[in-house]
This record gives structure tokens, C-alpha cells and sequence, in this order.
């Protein structure tokens, strides 16, 4: 049996002779080329385009009212929730899940927050851990349901914003906390609401708050293997569990940091309105998902940065801010807003193909 | 349930996360309780869930309730399942909101939104004097879909300040170059500030904020005190709630107009039970089509030609 | 047929009875396995035998419904290839397991991950890039892949070929008891696939025992020491590469003959 | 060479012995495994039971007022628009997509049913047409920018959600139309709320529209050409058009008929309000997906069924009616739905991992 | 090196100066291409040196940036794969293009389902799935695939080895023009591989043409008639497997040694 002697195949033994490089082809560098690696490489400067366009845009139409440092550090202020939600929402969808109780959870927070400090008399910071604790703790179920129960987030979370939302408002019984009360005998609830004046700019620690997390939460998921496997998880769990990544865990630990966050959210909220309402951020998992998008990240998880999530929150609040200014109807701006969330996707998308 | 055939009876609210309507709710219980009623409560998610109030009102028939305690979302869109019920056999009564047409309802125990939006208009003009001329307004409505509430208290204001209204039916139509803007508030502390914000942006020169109720109003304070201008610009509200006559009481409110939900919902719940032990209906208050529980002006800077009553006396009644 | 390829050794890990059904499927049927120190095994059957199934419950991509699995005679129960891989076990699955997104050097290191020395890596846990990248180019271009134009390209711009070669690269850098590798040239070219080969070889040399899994029957009985040889769901029987032809094999794992002799498992 | 002889290789030639079957495994098939077996190919099966098992409970709970004709037909009557609605959804979810726009295109076409009738005197039955026309136009709007311009559903149907609702706002100008006035001038627009009574069961022929959609739409998916493509485009839409369906068209299909079917929603909407309401229907988007999720479709596309779907949407609906005739107050009444939710979605992933 | 496999008939597709680029890599680079009537075209080359991306060109799956494709002399503009299945190019990807979801049947049938007859077909357009599933049956039976134990069975359930049959079988089963099959058989045992040989002559036997891409010499060089080497992106000759050993083929290919005369394309 000629063929069957072991050893290389006759027609295997030539390619000793072979070229150490095979599929190579030639580079060409345009500046048009080094601006769609870049554009590919980053995936959130097309939001930043897209928000500095918009700027530009109003600051024209409406001149020096809207260019000033007032007005710019207020939509700052105007997003920080949103952005802290977003930065929360951003670690869900990015393992290719969707998180629909943030804004449940972090007006849940907010009110125990409040409660335990004036219904039961305990010490604001300890009913601040107690607030940042059950935000973790609904987080963590959520989690749990997802990794270990295998349920998909999206109804776990539909779920859970029902549950959230309702505990919230049986336990709170509707009650606001007036601002003038926290003022005197809790303090430390308004935290966030402190401002720093810089001129005409006015920027709060709520707004400083969302800076800080999002700057964060960028350096861990691109430079900590933790990022890298949030990442992982998203573009494919099989594969992810199978490369070695503790997917459950992983899972389990976004949501959980995002119930977190979402707790900081809450507190934040208490700066920015005074006081403690429980008919707050009901919207904001609405608020939060669209920030996110606009930002460039996936719904199919695995892609974007978190970057992306914080533009894509000041490109609405810029739209919002800049219509009312230029005195659109209220009705209209709810109009025009749901065309800019279509537009500045289509122009990501346009910009991201043209790039490609 | 008892083994002799025991009163039902069911309270639809709009919502059931506006304090408003939780102190209504708190009201018709107790009452309930009282007379050995048993109380059933529905409510929508939003406001102007239409749907649900239908579903609610089915449910209450299915259930061979004796009364329905309701506060219409949509005041047109609901009439004909109401008919259903009182076909049944079903004592209706609106509450808060009348329907349209109003004799829909067997009675309707209600303030007037629109005397609640006129008192304070009033006295936001009596307070400014000649600088009324000159005001900058902002008006912080409830949202887009403009429920009735919404129109009623935001053209009873304007109609109060003495500005033409264009179209009564609804707002953001007034051409008054007094008015900054109209933005939406969603009832709540958080939209009241942002809506602030939007139009402090627009204008910064505002003197005068309409809010739809005392918690938009807490928010619109909060974006006043962060630029400064907490000083020195009037606030009116509605509603009357305790948190909100506080709110009289401490400056952040100037003055609001006082309904009493409490009051609307025993008077519901005793109707209720008069009608099941031998079929009276109830009577509407002289002189007027529905039974009015009435709305007073609250304030402790009063002014001439607007009844009113000052905080003190108001924290003692707050929703009745 | 000689069953012991590493003469008087104990086996490295062996498997009794393993089963695991799918819904009306049994992909695994009572089946036995054992892998000698240093050698190279062969796995070799039809389409649908159940090899990788098998080769799966020994990584811990799945658990198996009934059976034991031993590694140096210590019974083994892994509930993830994270357990399996922690042990010294490092496979290439049929599927390749790579995060499309993300670039090959982050492919590579996924779940051992080089952090920077000194505080940035110890108190902010931070990922030292540079080295991953450097480490990374060197184990492809020793696979012949230094082709691939940018390390940092995204695994999922890779043609078929490319992306098996990531993974083999990554099985044989990291696996330090056992190698395991389902069908590793199957998407390759001639050359790369001569390249998988010799580096098989390479590892065998470094003293790690490898799996292999091969349509390829030329290759197959050029590297292999024993062949294992499955057959609907179970081990058929293990042979001699030496003392068998690969018409032997072929006919065995077709059904076309029967083993002799008490080597049948 | 003797290695490059052209023709099978020496060991390929011993297979001709082989036998014709191969990987053949032995076959048990106890009860057990015949029902796991038919909860895999009918996957409207789980749904069916936990509907089954929740009426028996309730009515156990609530004895025969709720165990009656009436009840158990006004649950349909409950049901129906959310069911038609869900019809659309399920299309959508199908293709891997999501409709965030129904309830308002819903609405939109029921108010433009009633203006065109009041405010312009068009014939009602033509502006029937009209109001169906333009929620199938809307439909198609979505579809063309998913399909054509790629962007993601979510995205879409969010902005087109707040643009139609506004749009809905701004045309209506908040009015509703009454139901006398209908009744007398245009009773062809409340027809789905004609009922028949058979006995104590009031059937409505808004929740028989519901059930005719559902069997068209389930032949459809399951028995032609155009439904397996549906699923194709949901499972793999990469694969599918490299198979050959024509992945565009299919998509723009699948939205423009489900802005229809929102179309006859509105239609029916008129009839079960007998008024022409701008403000309804704006929660059918939630209700949708909720009944959509729990019906076990699954919101990654291309698998489920839409029989499921219609009985998701009536184990929502026995439960609201059941917790409401026990009296339940309303807050706790959605977070019971909201565990439900997550509840019946934990026992469907249950009884398949079970039967897998 | 002879050019012309099919004598003095005209290509039935050719292509000319095809370029595809993707972000920094160019994929395709001037390609040249012609396949004859009746013919066996093999397709070798490197891994990554643009051989998919070529036969994505020709069926429609893939636009290129630059050149020109002509079908029986006409020139085509393929704006999907669905345009070169009208037309008679029936094509199996490396990825295999399935809906695992969906049965088997349903998936060779995808896009040219079956009607009833009469009525139920015309105007319901009900599927007429006995027969589908009766001759999808059939076109794996003669594949050798009769062990798929359940025609209705979801194609995310079976080996790599059944799905690449179920994919092979599709395309032989309706190409009527052109078949091309990318690896078909990389995934494939022993004997499976042999039945696509098989069927591969058996199509060419029923005159129709078909490309063939392969990293397995000794199959190559038994089934094809000409086989045209892909080297960076383009053709680098085309040679006739009669005339040309293995050895020369792989030197061709990996870059070894350089053809000679003026075949190089
Ligand atoms: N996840 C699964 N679900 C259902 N059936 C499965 C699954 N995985 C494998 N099977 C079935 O188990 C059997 C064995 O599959 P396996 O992948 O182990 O075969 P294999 O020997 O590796 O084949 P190949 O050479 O084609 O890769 C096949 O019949 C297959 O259909
Ligand atoms: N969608 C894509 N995006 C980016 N680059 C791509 C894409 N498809 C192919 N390429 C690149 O184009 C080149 C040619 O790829 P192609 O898949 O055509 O190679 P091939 O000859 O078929 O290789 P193999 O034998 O491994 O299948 C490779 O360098 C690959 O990385
Ligand atoms: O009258 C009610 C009002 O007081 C409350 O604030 O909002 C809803 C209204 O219906
Ligand atoms: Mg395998
Ligand atoms: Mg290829």
C-alpha cells in the first residue's frame, strides 16, 4: 500500500520551500482611510461628532443664550440621571441584555433613602447604605434570574419594573418628603445637589457624579479583564463560557453593579429635586435605553462604549434644551425628539458604513 | 364575604400614585369601613388610561357592586361603559372630574378646576398690581395629551390673570406675549424642575410659574433656588395637599387652591350606601348641577377681592 | 491491538461509562476513554459518532448523564471548562470559541489575562496590552500566521482559516496537562495545516499528551501513537497505528469490518 | 509518485463495505418522553396550561362568579385589543424585531377613523380605509427603515412611538368624539363592539376579530412559503439571505402588515370604547410584549408561536379580572402581574429544559 | 497550461478584474476568472487569499467594489444571492447559510418552497410539506445521510458533519446552471466525503459545471478538471491536474515556486 506509508504526503513536503508570509496585500493610507480606522477604532467619537454638530446647530439658531456656560452646564445637570441610569444600562446591554426596572430602582432607592431617615429616625448616611444596598440587592435577583435561571432580560426586568415600581409606591404611600425638611434635618440626602459656580457655569456633583462613574466604568471595560469579558459575554456566551469566562458570574455581577448604580442615581435624585418623590424617574429605563443608542452601543450586545451612552444622553439633552429655547411647542418637541432619535441613529449608521 | 348579601361598591381612580387620589382613597376606605361597606379599588397607570377605567367598571358589574366612585380619565370616552353600569343598576358617581356630558353620572361630587386655576390667577394678578401688566409667565402643565385637569386649571389661570384664552378647550394656543411658555411636567417633582429649567433658559426674567400641582411646583422652586431666583418669583399651584400647604406655609408656594378629595370620596361611599338600603339618590348642592365639596384659596399673603384662608387653617383641613 | 501506547505508565485521564443523551439523541453511550502520558490519541469516527461530544464532557463544556471522568486517577467532576482549564486541560473546540468582537490578543488571553506589574496592575488591576500583543504575535507567527496583518483586528475580520489557527495557538500556549483539539485543520490550508502538525508534535515533546480529532486519516496516522476509534456513541476499539493501515481504520469506524480480539471496548 | 495517483486513496476504497447506516442510536419512547416530545414541536403548549391551570385556580378561589360565562367572556372582551395588537408584536418578534410603535399607531388610526368621519363629514366607511391606510403606512415607514436603512427596531419604533403619539396629540387637538355621536352618525366605526349573547356568554366581535387574526396569522407562519421565511429572517437573517429569501422584503412585509393589524386595532378600540379616544391605548405596547413574552416567543426571533402569543395575553387577562374580583388593590395587583410575568416565564424555561 | 478544460466552448462564467476590498484588507485584487461548460473547477489557495470572497462575488453574496461578471456572455449584476439562484447558480457557503431553527426540510426548500396542488396552493399558498419532506429524504438519502433520524428535526441539532451534508444536498439538488461549493467536505468523515465526491461527478455527469473550493490535494486532483490557484487576492494560473503533480499545485499556491508561460493570469 503505496499511500498509506506515514509521514508527510508527497505534495505536503513543498511548501518547506514556501514564503513565510502568504496573504498579504498592499496598504494604502489616505487621511480618508486613517479617519475610518479611526472612526472604527472609536466607536464613540460618532456620537461626539454628532453632539458637537448639534451644539454648533443651536448655538447659531439661538446665539448666545444657548452657547453660554449657563445654558451648556445645565443640560449637563438635565442628563445626569440619565447618564448615571445610562452607565447602568450601558454594563446590561453591552452583555446583550436589556435592563427595564433602572428607573424603578433607582426611585425605590431614592425613597428609602428618605423613609428610613424620617419615618424610622435613622442616621441619613446609614439609610444612604441602606438605599445603595437594596438597589444592589434588586439588582442581584435580577441577575440571578438571568445567569442562573436562564430567563431573558428582558422579561426579568419587565418583571421587576412592575414589582419595583409598586413596592415603591405601596410602601412609600405616595408620600413626597418636602425639600425644606431634608434641608434642615438630613442633609447629606441633598448631596448631590451641591453646585460649584465657575462663572456662569454651574455645574453640580450630581453632574461631576455621572462624569466620575462613566469615567470609571470606561477604564474597566477596556483596560480590566473583567471589561473584557463583559464584552465577551455580550458577542457570544457559548463561545465566552467555553474561551473560559465565568459567564454566570460575569452576569451576575453587571447587574448587580448596575443596581448600584442605580442606587447612586437615586441618591442623586434627591439632590437634583430636593426632595423625595415617588412618582420620579419613571422613565428613565426609556430615557436610559435611548441614551444608549444614540451612543452608538449594540442592543446585540458586545459592541460600543460606554463613552458613546454618555453623548448620545447630552445629544438629547442638547435637542430638548435647544427646542424649548427656540420656543417649540411642547407637544412638537415630544414630536421632534422621536425624529432626532431616528436621525442621529441613521447618521451613525451612515457615518459607520461610509467608514466601513 | 358575609352570609346576608353584603354592599359592594368600587372606586376607579385616574391613578393610584398621585397623592391626590391615595388620600381619596384613604377617605372612601375609612368611610367604607364605617358602614360596613365592602370597597374594591381600581385604578389606571397613567393618566388617561381609558382602558383600564372600562376593564374596572366590567369588573365592578361582573362583581354585582351596588355603587361605582369614579374619577374619569377621559370624561366622553368612558360615558358609554358608565351607562352599561347604571343599566345594571349600578349607583355611578363621579368624582373630582364630572363627565361630559355631566348627567351621565347619577351625581357628581367635584371642585371646580377651572374656579381652582381662576382663584389663584387672581391672585397672582391682585398680588403683582401694576407689575402684572409686565409679568413674564411660566405655565408648567401636566403633559402633552392635555387631560381635562390639565385645561381646566391652566385656562382657569389665565382667564384669573385676564388673558384672552383663544381656544378654551385647550392650551399652548394664548398669543399674550406675557406668557414664556408652556412645558409639561408629568405632575411630578422632576419634570416641574426641568420644566423650570427649559423656560428660566428661554427667559430668565420669569416672575410668575402656573404649576399644575404643589409637587411640580416643589421641583419648578428647586431650579429657581439653583439660579438664585427664589426670591422674588411668584408661585401658584393647585391641589391643597398637606406637603403642598406647607409649601404655603414655608414661601415656596404663594398661594394655592385647596380641593378636598376626602370629602368628595365619604360623601361617595355614604351616597353609595343610602342608595343601597332603599334607592335615594343624592342631591346636588343648591343652585348647581353637581354637589360642589367646595375649593378654597389658600395663602398668607391674601389680597383684596379674592377669598382666602391662610396656611394654618388650611393644614388643619388639607384634603378634608 | 497494543492498548497501552505509554508502556507500563497509568493514564492520564480516563473516562468509564460516560452518556449523555439529547432529547431522542444518545451522543454517548457507555462510553470508555483513556489517555497515556505524552502520547498523541487519535479519535477518529463517522460524522455524528459523538466525538465531540465526548471531548466536550472531558473539557467541562458538558456534563455528562452518567459516568466517571478520572485525571491522574483523582475522579473529576467540572462544572465549566473554566474548571477543566484551571486543571491543565486546554482545548480547541469544533466551534472555535472565539468573541468575534473582540481582537485576537484578546481572544488569546481571554479569562488568564496578563495584568501590568506594580500598582496600575495590582490596585487598578489593569491589562498590560503590550506584553498580550507581543506573546500573541509570537505564537501565531510560530503557527505560520504572521499574515495576520494587525494584532488588534477584531477576530470576526479573520477568513475560517485564520480563525482556527488563533484558537490552536491559544490551545498550545496555555495547555500545560492535556491538549485537546476537534478537528484543528479542518477549515486549513495545506501549509497551515502541515504548521498544526508540527506544532503537535512540538507539544508532544514538551511531554503534554494531545487529543486529536481528525477526518484528515493520512495525518491522523502520521502523528497519532494510538487510535481510538468511536463508533455510535461508545469507543469501538483503540489501535496501533504501526500494526493497522488506515484502510483498517477506515473500515472500522465505517462498519465495513470488526474489530478482532479482546481490545474491543 | 505513488502518492499523487489520481482517484480515491487507498482507504477510502474499504467503505463500500460499510453499512448504509451509521450513527443510528437506540430509541426509547416512554410517555414522559412523548408529552417532553410534543412540548418541543408545540410550543403554544406551555402557555395552554399555565392559562388552563390559572382559571381553574382562580375560579376555585372566586367560585362561580368568576367561573362564569360572563366572566369568562369578558376576559376575551378584555383581551381583544391587546390580543390584536399582540398579533402584530408577535409578527415583529418573529424577525428578531421589536414594536414599541403599536399602541400608538393603534390610537392614531382610531382618531383618524373618527375626524375624517366628524370633522371633514368623509363617509365612515372610507375613513375606515383611511385610518387603516395610514397605520399599514406607518407600518411600512418602519419596516423601510429597518430593512433598507438597517437601523435597529428598537430604535425605530421608539422614535416613531413618540412621533406618531404626538402626532396623534397635535391632530386630535385632545378631543374625543362621544359615543352618542357615533352611535348616531357613524355606527359602522363601532361595529366590533357588537356582541353576541349565547346564554349568560357575551361574545364581542372585537375579541372574534382577535381570534380570526390569530388563525390567519398562525396558517400563515406555519403553512406558507412567507411564514417560514418569517422565521428565517428571525433565526439567522445572514443565512437566510445567502438561502435566498429576500431578508428586505420580507422585513418591510412583516411591519407594514403589522401596522395594519394596528390599523384594525384601532378600529376595534372604537368599538370597545364606543368613543374615538386620543388618549387610549398607549400602554399597548408593554401590554403586547408582556403577552408576546409569556406566550414563549422568544425575543431573539425565529422561534415560537403565535397561538402562544393570544394565550399569554389571556393568562394576563384572567389574572387581572381574577385578582380584581378578589378585591386586590391595584398597586399590588401589578406587582402580582409583574411576578407573574417573570413566574410563567421561569415555568416555560422549566418544563423545556425538562423536556429537553 | 491548458486553458481551456472545455475545448473550443465558450466560458459559461467569467469574470474580470473583480476587486472587493474590506476596510485595510483587499480580499479580492484584479481577479480573473472563467469557468467552462461541464467542467470541474477547483479552487486552491492559501488560507485568506480570497477564495470565498471570490465565489461570494460570483453568487450574488458579495458586491464587489470593481470588475465585471458575465453569465453565458451577458454580463450580470447579481444584487443578492437570491438574483444567481434565479439564474441557475446555486451556491454552498463555508458558513452554510442555515436557519438553525427551522427543520431540515424547511431549509433545503428555503426561498423555493413546494405548493399543494389545486386550490389549497393556489389561493391558501398552503406548503405542500409531504412532498417537501418526501424529497428532501430522498437528496440525503443518496447522500448517505439516511441516519438523520427525524426529516422534521431542527438543523441546530445535528454534527457539523449532517448540516454540511444537508447544505451540500440543497445545492445538488436544484443547481441547474452552475453548483459551487465552498470546502464541502472540511467538516466531513471519511465516507461522507466520499458520497460528495460521488455527487459531485454525478452532478457533472448531468452536464452542469461546478466550482469546487479544497484544501484536500488528493480530492482535488481526482474530481477536477482544471484547477485555478489563488494567490493575494487574484488568480495566479490555472493548471490542468493531468499535467501538474500535487507537489507543483502546492508550490504554486503557497508561493514555492512561480508557474511559468503564459498562463499566468
Ligand atoms: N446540543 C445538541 N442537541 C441535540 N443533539 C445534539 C447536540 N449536540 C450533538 N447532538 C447530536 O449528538 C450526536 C453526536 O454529535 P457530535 O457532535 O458529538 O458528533 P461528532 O462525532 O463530533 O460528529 P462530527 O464529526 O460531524 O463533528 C449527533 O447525532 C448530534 O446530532
Ligand atoms: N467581512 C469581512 N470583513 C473584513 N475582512 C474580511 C471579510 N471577509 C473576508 N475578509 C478578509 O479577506 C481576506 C480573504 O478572505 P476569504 O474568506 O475570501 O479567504 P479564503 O481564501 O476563503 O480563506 P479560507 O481558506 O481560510 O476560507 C482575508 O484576509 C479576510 O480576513
Ligand atoms: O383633580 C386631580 C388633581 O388634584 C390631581 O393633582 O391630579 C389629577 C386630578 O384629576
Ligand atoms: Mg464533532
Ligand atoms: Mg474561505
Amino acid at each position: 500500500m503505496a499511500s498509506e506509508t506515514r509521514g508527510p504526503q508527497g505534495f505536503e513536503r513543498v511548501i518547506e520551500a514556501a514564503p513565510a508570509k502568504v496573504a498579504e496585500f498592499a496598504e494604502t493610507k489616505t487621511p480618508v482611510q486613517k479617519l475610518q480606522y479611526a472612526l472604527h477604532q472609536t466607536p464613540a467619537l460618532v456620537p461626539l461628532i454628532v453632539l458637537v454638530a448639534s451644539i454648533i446647530g443651536f448655538g447659531l439658531l439661538l446665539g448666545h443664550k444657548f452657547f453660554s456656560a449657563y445654558a451648556l452646564t445645565l443640560i449637563l445637570q438635565q442628563v445626569a440621571i440619565t447618564g448615571i441610569v445610562g452607565a447602568a444600562q450601558t454594563l446590561v446591554v453591552m452583555t446583550a441584555g436589556i435592563e427595564l426596572s433602572v428607573g424603578a430602582i433607582t426611585v425605590l432607592s431614592s425613597v428609602i433613602m428618605g423613609q428610613f431617615t424620617f419615618r424610622y429616625g435613622i442616621p441619613a448616611p446609614i439609610s444612604v447604605l441602606c438605599g445603595l444596598g437594596v438597589g444592589t440587592f434588586i439588582g442581584f435577583l435580577n441577575g440571578t434570574m438571568v445567569a442562573r435561571m436562564k430567563l431573558p432580560p428582558f422579561i426579568v426586568t419587565l418583571g421587576m419594573w412592575q414589582i419595583v415600581l409598586a413596592a415603591n409606591f405601596i410602601y412609600s404611600a405616595n408620600e413626597t418628603i418636602r425639600a425644606q425638611d431634608i434641608e434642615e434635618k438630613a442633609p447629606i440626602l441633598q448631596f448631590f445637589g451641591e453646585t460649584i459656580r465657575i462663572g456662569g457655569a454651574v455645574l453640580n456633583f450630581g453632574a461631576i457624579l455621572m462624569i466620575a462613574i462613566v469615567a470609571v466604568l470606561a477604564y474597566v471595560l477596556r483596560h480590566t479583564a473583567f471589561g473584557r469579558h463583559v464584552y465577551a459575554v455580550g458577542d457570544d456566551p457559548d463561545a465566552a463560557e467555553l474561551a473560559g469566562v465565568k459567564v454566570k458570574s460575569i452576569l451576575i455581577s453587571v447587574y448587580t453593579i448596575s443596581g448600584l448604580i442605580c442606587g447612586l442615581a437615586g441618591w442623586a435624585l434627591i439632590g437634583r429635586l430636593g426632595s423625595v418623590s415617588p412618582t420620579s424617574a419613571q422613565l428613565e429605563n426609556i430615557n436610559s435605553i435611548t441614551a444608549v443608542v444614540i451612543g452608538g452601543i449594540s442592543l446585540f450586545g458586545g459592541r460600543g462604549s460606554i463613552l458613546g451612552m454618555m453623548f448620545g444622553a447630552l445629544i438629547v439633552g442638547v435637542f430638548t434644551l435647544g427646542l424649548r429655547m427656540y420656543g417649540t411647542d411642547p407637544q412638537w418637541t415630544f414630536l421632534l425628539i422621536g425624529s432626532l432619535i431616528i436621525a442621529a441613529v441613521a447618521v451613525d449608521q451612515w457615518i459607520r458604513k461610509a467608514a466601513a | 364575604g358575609g352570609a346576608f348579601a353584603e354592599t359592594g361598591a368600587c372606586l376607579i381612580t385616574k391613578t393610584d400614585t398621585n397623592p391626590f387620589f391615595v388620600k381619596m382613597k384613604e377617605g372612601a376606605q375609612a368611610e367604607a369601613e364605617k358602614l360596613g361597606i365592602t370597597l374594591k379599588s381600581y385604578a389606571g397607570k397613567v393618566d388617561g388610561d381609558n382602558e383600564a377605567q372600562v376593564a374596572a367598571i366590567e369588573t365592578c358589574i361582573a362583581d354585582g357592586a351596588k355603587g361605582i366612585l369614579i374619577t374619569p380619565s377621559d370624561t366622553k370616552a368612558i360615558v358609554p361603559t358608565v351607562q352599561k353600569a347604571r343599566e345594571a343598576g349600578i349607583l355611578v358617581i363621579a368624582l373630582d372630574t364630572p363627565l361630559d356630558p355631566m348627567d351621565a353620572a347619577d351625581m357628581t361630587f367635584a371642585t371646580d378646576n377651572f374656579s381652582a386655576g381662576l382663584l389663584i390667577g387672581q391672585w397672582a394678578k391682585a398680588n403683582l398690581g401694576d407689575a402684572a401688566a409686565n409679568a413674564k409667565i411660566a405655565m408648567l402643565d401636566l403633559a402633552v395629551s392635555q387631560p381635562t385637569v390639565d385645561v381646566l386649571r391652566d385656562q382657569g389661570f389665565l382667564q384669573g390673570f385676564g388673558i384672552d384664552l383663544g381656544d378654551a378647550n385647550k392650551w399652548g394656543d394664548e398669543t399674550d406675549a406675557r406668557i414664556v411658555g408652556h412645558d409639561v411636567t408629568a405632575g411630578n417633582e422632576e419634570g416641574g424642575r426641568k420644566a423650570m429649567e427649559n423656560l428660566l433658559a428661554k427667559d430668565p426674567d420669569i416672575n410668575v410659574v402656573y404649576t399644575i400641582n404643589e409637587p411640580a411646583a416643589a421641583g419648578a422652586y428647586e431650579a429657581l433656588k439653583a439660579v438664585g431666583k427664589d426670591q422674588g418669583t411668584l408661585i401658584v399651584s393647585v391641589d391643597g395637599g398637606c406637603p403642598g400647604v406647607k409649601n404655603v406655609e414655608g414661601g415656596v408656594i404663594g398661594a394655592t387652591s385647596q380641593q378636598y378629595p376626602m370629602l368628595m370620596a365619604s360623601k361617595g361611599i355614604e351616597a353609595i350606601a343610602a342608595f343601597a338600603k332603599d334607592g335615594t339618590k343624592p342631591a346636588a348642592t343648591e343652585g348647581k348641577t353637581f354637589f360642589d365639596t367646595g375649593v378654597q384659596l389658600i395663602t398668607d399673603k391674601p389680597v383684596e377681592g379674592v377669598p382666602s384662608i391662610d396656611s394654618k387653617a388650611g393644614l388643619g383641613i388639607c384634603w378634608g | 491491538m497494543d492498548q497501552k501506547g505509554g508502556g507500563v505508565m497509568d493514564p492520564i485521564l480516563t473516562a468509564r461509562g460516560l452518556t449523555k443523551r439529547y432529547g431522542k439523541v444518545t451522543a454517548l453511550d457507555h462510553c470508555d476513554f483513556e489517555l497515556y502520558p505524552g502520547e498523541i490519541l487519535a479519535v477518529i469516527g463517522d460524522n455524528g459518532a459523538g466525538k465531540s461530544t465526548l471531548i466536550k464532557a472531558l473539557s467541562g463544556a458538558v456534563i455528562p448523564d452518567e459516568g466517571e471522568i478520572r485525571l491522574e486517577g483523582q475522579p473529576i467532576n467540572f462544572a465549566s471548562p473554566l474548571d477543566a482549564r484551571a486543571k491543565g486541560i486546554e482545548t480547541v473546540y469544533q466551534t472555535l470559541a472565539m468573541s468575534p468582537a473582540l481582537s485576537i490578543a484578546d481572544n488569546m488571553f481571554m479569562g488568564r489575562e496578563l495584568r501590568r506589574p506594580g500598582m496600575m496592575g495590582k490596585l487598578f488591576r489593569m491589562l498590560d496590552r503590550p506584553q498580550m500583543e507581543r506573546i500573541a504575535r509570537e505564537k501565531l507567527s510560530e503557527l505560520g500566521l504572521m499574515t495576520i496583518q494587525d494584532i488588534n483586528q477584531a477576530v470576526e475580520s479573520l477568513s475560517g482559516g485564520q480563525r482556527q489557527g488563533v484558537a490552536v495557538a491559544r490551545a498550545a500556549a496555555f495547555g500545560s496537562k492535556v491538549i485537546i483539539l476537534d478537528e484543528p485543520t479542518a477549515a486549513l490550508g495545506v501549509k497551515e495545516s502541515r504548521r498544526v502538525l508540527e506544532l503537535i508534535l512540538d507539544v508532544k515533546a514538551r511531554g503534554i499528551p494531545i487529543i486529536l480529532i481528525s477526518h484528515n486519516m493520512p495525518h491522523v496516522f502520521e502523528v497519532a501513537d494510538r487510535i481510538h476509534i468511536h463508533r455510535l456513541g461508545r469507543r469501538l476499539c483503540v489501535i496501533d497505528p504501526k500494526q493497522y493501515t488506515m484502510s483498517d481504520a477506515v473500515a472500522f469506524m465505517t462498519g465495513a469490518k470488526l474489530p478482532e480480539g479482546a481490545e474491543a471496548a
